[in-house]
């Protein structure tokens, strides 16, 4: 079974290491700075005892005041798994670091993102839409885009 | 040394296709042959009950296509409101059968005809009058267990094709 | 003197026999080599995400049937696992058991599809998949009996299933498992040790290890690079926990051990639908779930199933309403193109066309 | 009954009477409508049966609508084909695009020219018939590689370019292989050939390795599955005919299959005793000798997949290339050191010698290929 650890856990340990990367805990998940989301990353994927080597899913929800962007994390290792959240406030020119150079199997993910939510993720090496085609006017996955 | 990659593999494959050559085909020559359908087949009509309807619409409630529209006079006659327009268009329609399950009055059911193509966009929008149920009509007995009783058995080709070992 | 050549840019699809649907590679060649590809999709984008927001979450089954529709039973049951996870809605035993072997019959079915035209992209001349079709076909008669439909089958419900399966149904499918075994080994007979296909294949896109991990794949793809994750173990979900089976593993992650692990995975299968029907019990299919409208409290909940294809997710927000608030799909076949360009560049164009043959991906899940 | 010997020549026709009024053109003119009808009606059976035999092995029926088992099935797609739109592609080069199809159709028609079809029976007994078949059947490469440049299309090039590779390459080891035949019967003239074979025994007996290369390299050179690279569906969508329609497309079609065709009857003549045979009239006997031969390149084709082009080079240069050699030199020393040998005795010599050759030449074999660095 893998084990979910839970945010409070994990955050007590992050925090003292990244002082001031984490803004928010749940029960599942930790709410991290915008700042601070590479190296903290970075620190998941690489600290002996967590080494979250695998990146399952990445998703962007719209909560109209902000944007938040969820990765899933797992361990295949130690089979455990956390869900790391990112929030961006600024709605005209949302965008958060990239984390490509950490996990590859963000790639794809980050680009739909992109084309479909409108999050630019700095670093990326080809952003760009990917299933819609240049040119499209907006994002339609965003709440207040229209669809009909 | 290994004696291996001299051709073998090949052989073996070659023996497997020459015993197909004396097996039975498998194919079904549709039109002359036909099987029959699973006793819960979703085919592309679908099937009303004018007695049972009462007007309620959550058939059409249910359908995420929108595929339904249906119209009731304005005042209930007894405890069910009178249906004027009872429309169904089967080109808008996915057969996912959601409208049958949530039917409340049971007067709703699939059809088990599945040629029921048409020429035209608008052939394909299935009045109340072409829907209706009558005792002969050939309902299928999805969500209706009673009706799947009456239906003939599938004819598997699990069962078509049986080769001895 | 110095020939002077250019490299030639192949577009291979968006409509071309091998690429399994309308899938697009912009490749450069260098004579038959190939130096650059760039994959492209979106040609069958529908919205799927966007479509669930708009509908209840009753009505957006029938839709998760037209994700990966050569294996809907499982993707039903993925999203029905969910919501049912988001609502806190129980399942009865019976229903549980039933929904394995569906999703165990659907992954036969699906493996066939995928070895079937990979082999077929090797070049055997439409033998092994009309051979692996008829067999799916008698798992698709399967379905057929219990959904009345042979593709989109919409047969579970939050709380279990629509219906429980006809008297008819267990006798099939004992027949079939009794059935299947030999006929995988006469597939094995037809291609497994063929000396073409061994040269086709063997060490042919090698996808290490590390790779694998890093690039996020699953599935066949993972486990062919001889990684041993398969959720159905290493997280047990529905009643997998009650059932033994092994998780077969490439060495060398090249295309010929990505066939050969699916092969595998159908014996694996064959062996969980036997367990499982020995262990059905009986009584309802379908606990006390409201037909037509369900309100799951405000939250969010991220569900996965080991599909056919890897691991298949659902990422659901609600905010208390009849509809969901955000629906993500992570779709393994999307994610697994990620080391397309890897495995696929300074091999020949032959070879691309078996090692994206081996990849395996549906494009209904790949755009959505 | 010189009626009867005009209409049905080849049951009894040993060509005409030298002093016949212009024998030679009445001579001409009977083979050539021979030639014609034999290759068009066996074409078009051929078809048929492939694609019924394919059918049955693959657990399907094949076509069986035209006609009683389907049998005006390739009339009705003849007709089809014809009454279809001719496509040429913008930017194709139209003169080349035109002639291709016809480059590559008529050679496979010539090579019949030297095809007896019993003892003598045939359009020229050329004593360099051997020589011939290898010169001409190898132009129709020049019309699939004409196909291949004037359509303007880079699928149809790759295609080209993979043909003239292939049949490059294999022209070698076939013509090497069919030299162990000539040795054996002192002649290059089919007829010879057939007739040595008649008073011996078939050389398939004699030469099973010429007999392995042979097939091969000639399954090689007709571009049949697992050589198909040239139109492989599943890579190049159809290779050098990608741009085809109508009766030019036919016309590759009916090339493809005469080709296949002209390796059969050539199986049949150099290895499987020709037109020899008991019982049965000789061109009957040469009939069921070829479609046997095609019945194997069927079967072949419903069981394995494709190679690579690098493979397909391997094959012929490290595998067929050697054996090849082999054999002559195996062949001369037999026929030099044991003139008067039966053929008892050099049956299962030579036997042996084949089988232990390809076992160890088999070593060669590695599975899998090599990236290239890009």
């Amino acid at each position: 079974m893998t084990r979910a650890i839970s945010g409070e856990e994990l955050a007590a340990g992050l925090e003292q290491r990244i002082p001031g990367s984490i803004i928010g805990t749940s029960k599942e998940s930790i709410l991290v700075n915008n700042q601070s989301l590479l190296s903290l990353a970075a620190h998941l994927k690489t600290e002996p005892g967590l080494e979250f080597d695998f990146l399952s899913s990445i998703t962007a929800v719209d909560y109209y005041d902000y944007f938040e962007v969820i990765y899933q994390l797992t361990s295949l290792e130690h089979n455990h798994s956390i869900v790391l959240k990112v929030r961006c406030h600024d709605r005209e020119n949302p965008a958060i670091p990239s984390l490509v150079g950490l996990w590859r199997g963000a790639e794809l993910q980050e680009q739909e993102i992109f084309d479909l939510m409108g999050i630019r993720f700095e670093g990326h090496p080809n952003m760009k839409r990917i299933v819609l085609w240049e040119g499209f006017q907006g994002h339609p996955q965003r709440r207040d885009f229209l669809s009909w | 040394m290994k004696l291996d990659y001299y051709g073998l593999g090949i052989a073996k494959g070659l023996m497997v296709t020459l015993k197909h050559l004396f097996r039975r085909p498998v194919t079904v020559q549709y039109p002359e042959q036909t099987l029959n359908t699973s006793r819960r087949i979703r085919g592309n009509e679908l099937v009303w009950n004018e007695e049972k309807c009462t007007g309620c619409s959550t058939c059409a409630k249910a359908c995420h296509i929108g595929a339904i529209s249906i119209v009731t006079a304005p005042n209930p006659e007894g405890d069910k409101y009178p249906v004027e327009k009872y429309e169904i268009d089967t080109g808008y329609c996915i057969m996912c059968g959601m409208c049958v399950e949530v039917c409340p009055f049971e007067a709703l059911y699939m059809g088990a005809g599945y040629e029921k193509a048409q020429y035209r966009r608008g052939d394909l929008v299935q009045s109340k009058e072409v829907m209706k149920y009558t005792s002969e009509k050939y309902v299928s007995g999805y969500f209706y267990p009673e009706f799947a009783a009456q239906l003939p058995l599938q004819t598997l080709l699990l069962e078509k094709i049986t080769e001895e070992e | 003197m110095v020939m002077k050549t250019e490299p030639l840019v192949l577009n291979i699809g968006p409509a071309h026999p091998s690429t399994h649907g309308v899938f697009r590679m912009r490749a450069t060649l260098d004579g038959e080599v190939i130096i650059d590809v760039e994959p492209i999709f979106g040609y069958l984008h529908r919205g799927i995400e966007k479509l669930a927001e708009e509908r209840t979450y009753q009505q957006f089954i029938p839709l998760t049937d037209r994700l990966d529709y050569v294996s809907a039973m499982g993707n039903n049951m993925a999203y029905c696992m969910a919501v049912e996870k988001l609502a806190a809605i129980p399942v009865p035993e019976r229903a549980e058991y039933i929904r394995v072997i569906m999703a165990e019959l659907q992954r036969i079915a699906s493996h066939l599809i995928a070895v079937g035209s990979f082999l077929n992209d090797c070049g055997a001349f439409m033998t092994p998949i009309l051979y692996m079709v008829r067999e799916r076909e008698k798992i698709v008669d399967l379905f057929e009996m219990v959904s009345g439909q042979r593709l989109t089958y919409n047969y579970m419900r939050f709380g279990g299933l629509s219906q429980d399966v006809p008297d008819e149904f267990l006798p099939a499918l004992r027949k079939f498992i009794d059935q299947m075994p030999r006929y995988l080994d006469e597939y094995d007979q037809l291609l497994k040790e063929n000396e073409i296909l061994l040269a086709r294949t063997k060490g042919v896109g090698i996808l290490s290890k590390e790779t694998a991990i890093n690039c996020s794949m699953t599935g066949p793809m993972l486990r062919g690079s001889g990684v041993p994750w398969d959720l159905r173990k290493a997280d047990p979900y529905s009643v997998y926990s009650r059932f033994e089976f092994d998780i077969p593993c490439g060495a060398r992650g090249d295309s010929y051990d990505r066939y050969r692990v699916r092969v595998e995975e159908m014996r694996q299968s064959v062996r969980i639908i036997r367990q499982a029907m020995e262990q059905l019990p009986v009584g309802p299919v379908r606990s006390k779930t409201p037909v037509m409208l369900i309100r799951p409290p405000a939250g969010e909940v991220y569900s996965h199933v080991e599909s056919p294809k890897g691991e298949l997710g659902f990422y659901l927000v609600s905010d208390g309403s009849i509809a969901p608030y955000r629906c993500h799909i992570r779709g393994p076949s999307f994610i697994n193109l990620t080391a397309l360009r890897e495995m696929i560049v300074g091999w020949k164009v032959a070879d691309a066309i078996v090692i994206f043959g081996s990849i395996d991906i549906v494009m209904g899940e790949v755009d959505r | 009954m010189v009626t009867f010997d005009l209409v049905f020549p080849a049951w009894q026709f040993k060509g005409l009477p030298p002093d016949w009024p212009g024998g030679f053109w009445w001579h001409f003119i009977v083979f050539s409508i021979i030639i014609l009808a034999f290759v068009l009606t066996l074409v078009i059976m051929f078809i048929w049966f492939e694609r019924r035999t394919l059918g049955r092995m693959q657990a399907r029926m094949g076509p069986n609508r035209v006609g009683p088992f389907g049998l005006l099935q390739a009339m009705a797609d003849a007709i089809k084909v014809m009454l279809k739109e001719d496509i040429v592609p913008n930017g194709a080069d139209k003169l080349v695009h035109l002639l291709a199809p016809l480059v590559a159709f008529v050679p496979v028609l010539m090579v019949f020219a030297v095809m007896p079809f019993q003892d003598g029976a045939a359009l020229v007994n050329l004593n360099i018939g051997v020589l011939y078949v290898m010169a001409v059947s190898s132009i129709s490469t020049l019309g699939i590689f004409m196909a291949g440049w004037g359509s303007n299309n880079k699928y149809t090039l790759i295609s080209a370019m993979r043909d003239v590779a292939s049949v490059v390459s294999y022209e070698i080891p076939v013509v090497l292989s069919l030299a162990g035949i000539v040795l054996l019967a002192g002649s290059l003239s089919l007829n010879d050939i057939v007739r040595s074979q008649a008073q011996s025994v078939p050389f398939v007996l004699l030469q099973p390795l010429g007999f392995i290369v042979f097939f091969l390299g000639g399954m090689a050179e007709i571009n049949r599955s697992p050589f198909d690279l040239l139109e492989a569906d599943s890579e190049i969508v159809a290779g050098f005919h990608t741009e085809y329609s109508g009766m030019k497309f036919a016309l590759f079609y009916l090339a493809e299959y005469a080709e296949a065709l002209v390796l059969s009857t050539l199986v049949a003549t150099f290895f499987l005793g020709g037109w020899g045979g008991p019982l049965l009239p000789p061109w009957l006997w040469l009939i069921v000798k070829s479609w046997a031969v095609f019945f194997v390149l069927v079967w072949i084709r419903a069981t394995v997949p494709r190679v690579r082009i690098d493979q397909l080079m391997t094959f012929s240069w490290k595998f067929l290339f050697p054996l090849a050699l082999l054999n002559l030199v195996v062949t001369a020393v037999e026929v030099v050191a044991w003139p008067e040998a039966l053929p008892v005795l050099l049956i299962p010599v030579n036997i042996a010698v084949g089988a232990v050759l390809v076992i160890l030449l088999s070593r060669n074999f590695k599975p899998g290929g090599s990236q290239v660095e890009a």
